[in-house]
């Protein structure tokens, strides 16, 4: 905390002496502590909150998502229009600067956004994107983005892919990825590895003044710290050294409630956990639905969710929550039956098939108590006559296996979380509908051309074609969501924070009451 | 064989240690044992005293009571040992610290050991007169150890001094032993087995020095060995002790001349001899009996030739047979006209 | 000739040889170890029959009866009432019963590994200091790489590499942990190659192998069952090292290290998931270096006799 | 103290080890990180495409034969050029070609290295303040009831899961009774907690060895010389036996110092310390292998120098050494 004092004295100095007029701060400095490091500082790592804790406070977008009703909104661009199918124009905002004094052009705009989509960085935010995503200016104030396909959601898209200095990119690229030069709120100060990362309010944000802003200014500077125990995390906002502990368990969550000086706030997220099970190329069996039934059937699945996944909410049968684009009506959670399941077994068995043992991995770390989930879901499937192996896996294993696709000779289910940032179906048919989704071992043509036929529709034809593919989906088990991942933050008394189902941690939309 | 000359006026002076009915017991996991059972004997001013026994005989437990360095538990100490008016055994530590090693001095068996592997040898010396003469200064000490250096034989000892033990052979390290041991002039000066560990020419060496070093600094000694040479070489009176007690004392030559022990003759026997020649050596048959397995009678009896019935059952008394000469025999006297 | 080895004063108290009797009865004199032994001994015969003693299946969930404190009942699967003495874990399996299985895993991957290691390091170090030369140079070389670099760290990265589980947790304590009893044997071998007993042992003409087999081996079994006893209770707590780090025994299978890893999470809202796993070990480790000091100074020669009184 | 050359020729020798045996190490650990899948897939993602991946693969050199890149590593090791971190993912590590210092793995493990080293002191020394008088004060009064207590005590030390341990610290000591700060680092108050938790198992074993080592020396016979010559107790124990009786303190206390560099691992990554230990777990969650690499090639290095401060630690205290 060594820099508590002098960046307080500067803010303050910075008050008094420019008498920066919308600029209230005074707060002094928020510390936020997260669960693990980012791994860089990078534009695109701004689109999934986990991956860069409290980025967004420097790094901005084109557009943003109301937090309550999850509209998109101009956040960089004031205006957008699809001028062709395939065509969207941006009108930029004016008089925006980035943190390194250059500014906010279409020019600027254009490096940006072809630099975070470009199939030479592949960066992972490409997982989020539909058709290949490309830039061109059109005017000074004005930016075209082009895909290779029709994509509606576009505007939303934006919102994924963080705006950052052109000149850094162009003349600097290897300081992109630890020093981030946005136009946000806060600029960014110190990445101290393995430590902290800060940033110190920004006098000239554009907010400050716009009518369409999106918060205000309250605390002077932004620290983020993290640590990967839960229990230090927590320790860390009832000592006082941190105002805001990220991912609290129910438990804590209750006992932060009862106890006085903390609080605790919990709210659903955009992010699911659901279970993937081998289809096409894999293990014959993996391929019948009678055993696929009996695996889906013969987990509990809402015993799991409301005793391992203790802050969730029910999923309907589906991955993803009423709000969505393509929400199926009338589906419902796979039932619990232990005894049909084992009917199911034995009449393959019956018929002279062997049962494979089915492997079931998890991520370490990806979601709380994921270890004994995957413990309960080996010893439901083994209740049944199902063989499993289970295991945790850290990321490096992980991750390169989670996009391999199928053999005869594999039987694999994962049990993993996902993020549906833009809240339709499409995005979900992409990843795992698909025979090149990315983390697909699904694979049926006819399906992934009426899937992609979806994607390009608008308005109740677009809810429809992707609700009777949601329907479909459901009776062939191809996936099984567990529940809607809910997250908990652990918090000093009086604290106002408001926060869309992303979850973004941006200290405009915080400040303390007390 | 040489002959020493007894001293005539041996009861001139009070003695300058006085043991008396020392008895040591050790506690173990198989119940007491007696290591030293009931001795009695006494050192007048500068004169060598030599205990002669086998291991076991308890003559080293004997100067480990007297200078205060058996542990207690498990050693158990009963009797008295007076250095002039102090009795040792009840003393306060206080007390026999400023005697021991000042006023009675001991040199042992093993040099090498016995010295501290750490630290110089002039810091070993030089911290007895640290702790026994506060007063001496620092330049005053180191000349006093090169001093007592060059008395013991060491050369060049201003340079050796700040050498450290294993630096120099057995003989010299023992050699730096007796510098320890005179160095603050004791009137005792206790040797348990000094030559043992060295070769026969070094022996005679450090024996020569010993006897040298008494004649200046008029210093009595206790020689403790199991060879007989070497106490009628050295010594004016002699203790013979087995399994733990006294079984014959006496002037050494009165004793070699004319022991009254059958163990003293079985240990004259076993060495070579000027008029032996031709001989066989014999040596005694068996071996020391274990200290917790004492044979009920006379504890030499189970490898005396010449026991009777009478030796297994009775424990024998000293008896004198000669104004200075007791033997612990039933039949000292037939063994003394043998 | 009189026997002229050296006298000392300790001679008396140095008897050579000590009976089962000494022993027993020094182990009742020493309330601690003797709870220690009893300790050890109950744990491993419940280890042994986990399937008799234990009350309930360790891994298969009753997941509505999750996190019972101790001394709760529950509806168990079969529709019966249950007492957990020890309460639940997150899945509602019955901590007394994964406690005892997790016996079985942890003391079973400690034992196994250190009877691997110390086989081969006691071959390896009883060659190594008989024959000297080449094969000396050759293992003291391995031995001396091996102990540069700490062992947790060589085990913490091979098994990133190829893994955990039971099997490559066990190859790789006895890779790591051979150097320890091969340093020890081969100091002792040094020590009796040229004593009197191997010499005539020698002279009669005894084989090479049967000179280390029946001479010099049982003169090291006494060390090399203490450093045993040592290293049994390191393993046990490598194994939860390694378990925090998600590199040790694979689930479902229970071991104390890995409910002990888990039950992290719940520390502050179920408290005896983290601390009965923690108990357990801290408890089993104790009495294993209580015995291994105690045994240690009962075997040796200077110190006996105040542990024998 | 005499110092000749004997003793710097011990020294130059057991130095001139360490290198070797820390080449010997380095190279286990090219050859096993080998087999451990492919960097090229690991910096792309999983979205690449195969020509993509090969593509890499030719520009990092991996489609060399192995002795090339051997080869290319030993050079790498002897000029500190220890490889790219993958954790930036494609985007500089190729582009930005040799100039990027903040990609290159060891000046990031480098920066690392003063937490762990300020930890790993502060452990050792309060070990070793606590441990000493605990030892010596037991071993003056064998058997006694203070002894045994000690003696439990120290066992029990040894025998405690640290990271347990460690969350009970927090607990009790930043949570319940706020003196000390949950974790971090930067202040002195930083370092309790995490060096607490590290401490107890050095000082249970120094505390053994102490006095065990002082027991055993006082049982020597220069001892019993010693105090035949009047030398007072106390004197005898502090400037006799304590001397001799270092030898194996100072080697439990190398050997303890290897072990809280290992332990570092774990105690780091609870308290949020940013030291080696934390970088390791890291680097291995996300498979960033020349990042592994470095922080292996760092926590050996510490290792094999405490092993040679022990050595000259020896050479002081056992003057047979110094001689030659």
């Amino acid at each position: 905390m060594r820099n508590t004092v002098s960046t307080k004295s500067l803010a303050l100095a910075l008050a008094g002496v420019l008498a920066a007029p919308a600029h209230a701060a005074g707060g002094g400095e928020l510390v936020i502590v997260g669960n693990q490091e980012p791994q860089s500082m990078q534009a695109q790592v701004a689109h999934k909150e986990v991956n860069g804790i409290g980025l967004r406070n420097v790094i901005e977008q084109l557009t943003r998502l109301d937090p309550e009703t999850n509209e998109v909104l101009p956040m960089l661009a004031v205006s957008w229009e699809q001028i062709e199918p395939t065509v969207w124009h941006f009108d930029l905002r004016d008089g925006v600067k980035f943190h390194d004094g250059t500014d906010l052009d279409a020019e600027a705009a254009a490096v940006s956004i072809n630099w975070l989509w470009s199939p030479e960085n592949s960066y992972p935010v490409r997982d989020m994107m539909g058709p290949q995503i490309t830039a061109e200016v059109v005017d000074e104030d004005t930016v075209a983005v082009i895909t290779d396909g029709i994509d509606p959601l576009l505007p939303r898209r934006m919102y994924l892919g963080g705006i950052t200095s052109a000149r850094q990119i162009l003349e600097e690229p290897e300081d992109h990825s630890v020093n981030p030069i946005g136009t946000g709120p806060y600029v960014f100060d110190e990445w101290k590895q393995g430590q902290y990362w800060t940033s110190t309010a920004n006098p000239d944000w554009w907010g400050n003044s716009a009518d369409d802003t999106y918060g205000e200014i309250f605390y002077d500077s932004v620290r983020v710290v993290w640590r990967p125990e839960a229990l230090v995390r927590s320790a860390m906002v009832e000592s006082g050294e941190a105002q805001v502990a990220m991912f609290l368990t129910r438990e804590e969550c209750d006992r932060f409630g009862a106890a006085s000086g903390i609080d605790c706030m919990v709210k659903g997220s955009d992010t699911f956990l659901q279970f993937r099970l081998d289809y096409q190329g894999a293990h014959p069996l993996l391929q019948d639905q009678k055993f696929r039934k009996a695996i889906f059937t013969g987990i509990n699945w809402e015993g799991i969710r409301q005793n391992l996944m203790s802050l969730s909410e029910p999923l309907a049968g589906q991955m993803l929550p009423s709000v969505a684009t393509g929400f199926a009506d009338g589906i419902e959670q796979y039932a619990y039956d232990p005894q049909g399941a084992r009917a199911l077994v034995d009449e393959l068995k019956a018929a002279g098939n062997e049962i494979p043992t089915l492997e079931v991995t998890t991520r370490l770390g990806s979601t709380p108590r994921n270890g004994e989930m995957i413990e309960a879901i080996g010893a439901m499937l083994g209740a049944v006559g199902i063989p499993t192996r289970i295991a945790v896996e850290e990321p490096g294993i992980f991750n390169p296996r989670a996009v391999a696709k199928p053999t005869p000779d594999r039987s694999y289910a994962w049990l993993h979380v996902q993020a549906n940032p833009l809240m339709d179906y499409a995005l979900t048919f992409g990843a795992h509908y698909t025979c090149a989704g990315n983390v697909s071992v699904f694979c049926d043509p006819d399906f992934e051309a009426r899937a992609n036929a979806a994607a390009e529709l608008t308005g109740d034809a677009r809810h429809e074609a992707l609700e009777a593919l949601v329907v479909e989906g459901h009776e062939r088990h191809i996936v099984a969501p567990v529940g809607l991942l809910q997250r908990a933050y652990g918090v000093v008394e009086g604290f106002e924070w408001d926060f869309g189902v992303d979850h973004r941690i941006v200290a405009v939309n915080m400040r303390e009451t007390k | 064989m040489a002959v020493v000359d007894v001293k005539a006026d041996m009861q001139s002076d009070q003695p300058v240690l006085d043991v008396r009915d020392l008895k040591v017991t050790f506690q173990t996991p198989r119940g007491h044992v007696h290591a030293v059972n009931g001795v009695s004997f006494h050192v007048e001013k500068g004169e060598a005293l030599g205990i002669l026994g086998e291991s076991g005989s308890g003559k080293s437990v004997s100067v480990g009571a007297i200078m205060g360095l058996l542990e207690s538990p498990p050693a158990r100490i009963e009797g008295q040992v007076n250095y002039r008016d102090t009795e040792l055994i009840s003393a306060p530590a206080s007390v026999t610290r400023s005697i021991h090693g000042d006023r009675i001095a001991m040199i042992y068996q093993d040099a090498i050991t016995s010295l501290n592997p750490s630290l110089t040898i002039g810091n070993q010396i030089g911290e007895l007169f640290k702790v026994h003469r506060p007063n001496m200064g620092r330049r005053e000490i180191q000349a006093k150890s090169i001093e007592l250096l060059e008395a013991v034989g060491i050369q060049p000892a201003r340079e050796r001094v700040n050498s450290y033990p294993h630096e120099f052979s057995g003989g010299m390290n023992q050699r730096i032993m007796i510098a320890l041991g005179i160095a603050l002039s004791p009137e005792i000066l206790i040797a348990d087995e000094p030559t043992t560990a060295l070769d026969v020419t070094v022996q005679a060496q450090i024996m020569r020095l010993l006897g040298d070093l008494r004649g200046q600094i008029d210093m009595a000694l206790i020689l403790i060995t199991h060879d007989i040479g070497l106490v009628a070489e050295n010594t004016d009176r002699l203790m013979v002790m087995y399994g733990g007690g006294p079984v014959e004392t006496g002037p050494t030559d009165a004793i070699i001349e004319r022991p009254a022990h059958p163990y003293t003759i079985g240990l004259l026997n076993s060495i070579p001899h000027d008029d032996m020649k031709g001989k066989k050596l014999i040596a005694i048959s068996g071996s020391p009996p274990k200290l917790n397995e004492m044979p009920k009678g006379c504890v030499f009896a189970p490898r005396c030739a010449m026991a009777k019935d009478m030796c297994r059952k009775e424990i024998p008394v000293m008896t004198r047979i000669a104004p200075d000469h007791s033997s612990a025999c039933h039949f000292a006297q037939e063994v003394v006209d043998g | 000739m009189i026997d002229e080895t050296a006298s000392t004063t300790d001679d008396t108290q140095r008897d050579a040889s000590i009976g089962y009797r000494d022993i027993i009865r020094a182990l009742v004199r020493d309330p601690l170890v003797l709870v220690s032994v009893i300790f050890l001994t109950l744990l491993i015969l419940s280890a042994i029959f986990a399937e008799i003693v234990a009350p309930m299946d360790p891994l298969i969930p009753n997941i509505f009866a999750s996190r019972l404190p101790p001394l709760s009942y529950a509806t168990g699967l079969d529709g019966t009432e249950q007492l957990h003495l020890l309460g639940t874990d997150a899945l509602g399996r019955d901590m007394l019963s994964r406690l005892i299985f997790g016996a079985r895993a942890s003391l079973f991957v400690a034992l196994v590994s250190v009877f691997v290691s110390g086989v081969l390091g006691t071959c390896l170090g009883v060659i190594a200091g008989y024959y000297g030369g080449w094969v000396e140079t050759v293992v003291m070389r391995a031995v001396d790489a091996f102990m540069a670099v700490p062992s947790l760290l060589i085990a913490l990265f091979v098994l990133f590499i190829i893994g955990g589980g039971l099997v490559n947790m066990i190859l790789i304590f006895a890779l790591v942990r051979w150097v320890v009893y091969a340093r020890l044997a081969r100091g002792i071998t040094l020590s009796l190659r040229e004593t009197q007993f191997v010499e005539a042992a020698r002279a009669i003409g005894a084989s090479n192998a049967r000179i280390m087999l029946r001479h010099i081996l049982p003169n090291m079994i006494s060390p090399l069952l203490v450093l045993a006893t040592l290293e049994i209770a390191l393993l046990v707590l490598a194994e939860a090292g390694l378990s925090f780090l998600g590199f040790g025994l694979v689930p479902p299978e229970p071991s104390w290290g890995l409910m002990i890893s888990r039950g992290r999470e719940y520390m502050r809202e179920a408290w005896w998931m983290i601390t009965l796993p923690g108990l357990a070990i801290f408890l089993t480790t104790l009495s294993l270096n209580l015995i291994a000091n105690w045994f240690r100074a009962v075997m040796d020669p200077v110190q006996r006799w105040r542990w024998l009184m | 103290m005499k110092i000749n050359n004997a003793f710097f020729a011990f020294i130059l020798k057991r130095l001139l080890n360490s290198v070797i045996l820390l080449v010997i190490v380095m190279s286990l650990v090219f050859f096993a990180n080998r087999q451990i899948g492919d960097p090229a897939r690991m910096v792309l993602g999983n979205g690449a495409s195969e020509e993509a991946v090969l593509n890499l693969r030719t520009q990092m050199g991996l489609e060399d034969p192995m002795s090339q890149q051997y080869g290319r590593f030993l050079y790498g090791l002897a000029t500190g050029d220890l490889g790219k971190t993958f954790r930036f993912g494609l985007s500089d590590s190729v582009r930005a070609g040799n100039d990027a210092n903040a990609l290159s793995t060891l000046p990031i493990a480098m920066d690392r290295l003063p937490a762990t080293l300020i930890l790993a002191g502060a452990t050792i020394i309060f070990s070793v303040l606590v441990a000493l008088p605990l030892g010596l004060y037991a071993a003056a009064r064998p058997r006694s009831p203070p002894d045994r207590a000690i003696g439990v005590l120290s066992l029990a030390g040894v025998s405690i899961v640290e990271y347990w341990f460690a969350l009970v610290l927090v607990l009790v000591f930043a949570v319940q009774f706020a003196w000390f700060p949950t974790s971090g680092y930067g202040t002195v108050a930083h370092v309790v907690l995490p060096a607490l938790a590290l401490s107890l198992r050095p000082i249970g074993r120094i505390t053994q060895i102490a006095r065990s080592s002082l027991l055993d020396e006082m049982a020597k016979p220069y001892i019993t010389a010693a105090k035949g010559r009047g030398i007072p107790m106390r004197r005898v124990a502090a400037v006799h036996a304590l001397k001799n009786a270092a030898i194996p303190i100072v080697t439990t206390i190398g050997d303890e110092t290897i072990n809280v560099v290992t332990g570092v691992i774990i105690i780091e990554t609870i308290f949020g310390w940013p030291g080696i230990g934390a970088l390791t777990v890291d680097a291995l969650s996300i498979r960033d292998i020349p990042l592994v690499e470095a922080t292996v090639f760092l926590l050996v290095l510490m290792v094999l120098t405490i092993n040679l401060l022990v050595d000259v630690a020896y050479a002081f205290l056992n003057p047979r050494l110094r001689i030659g």
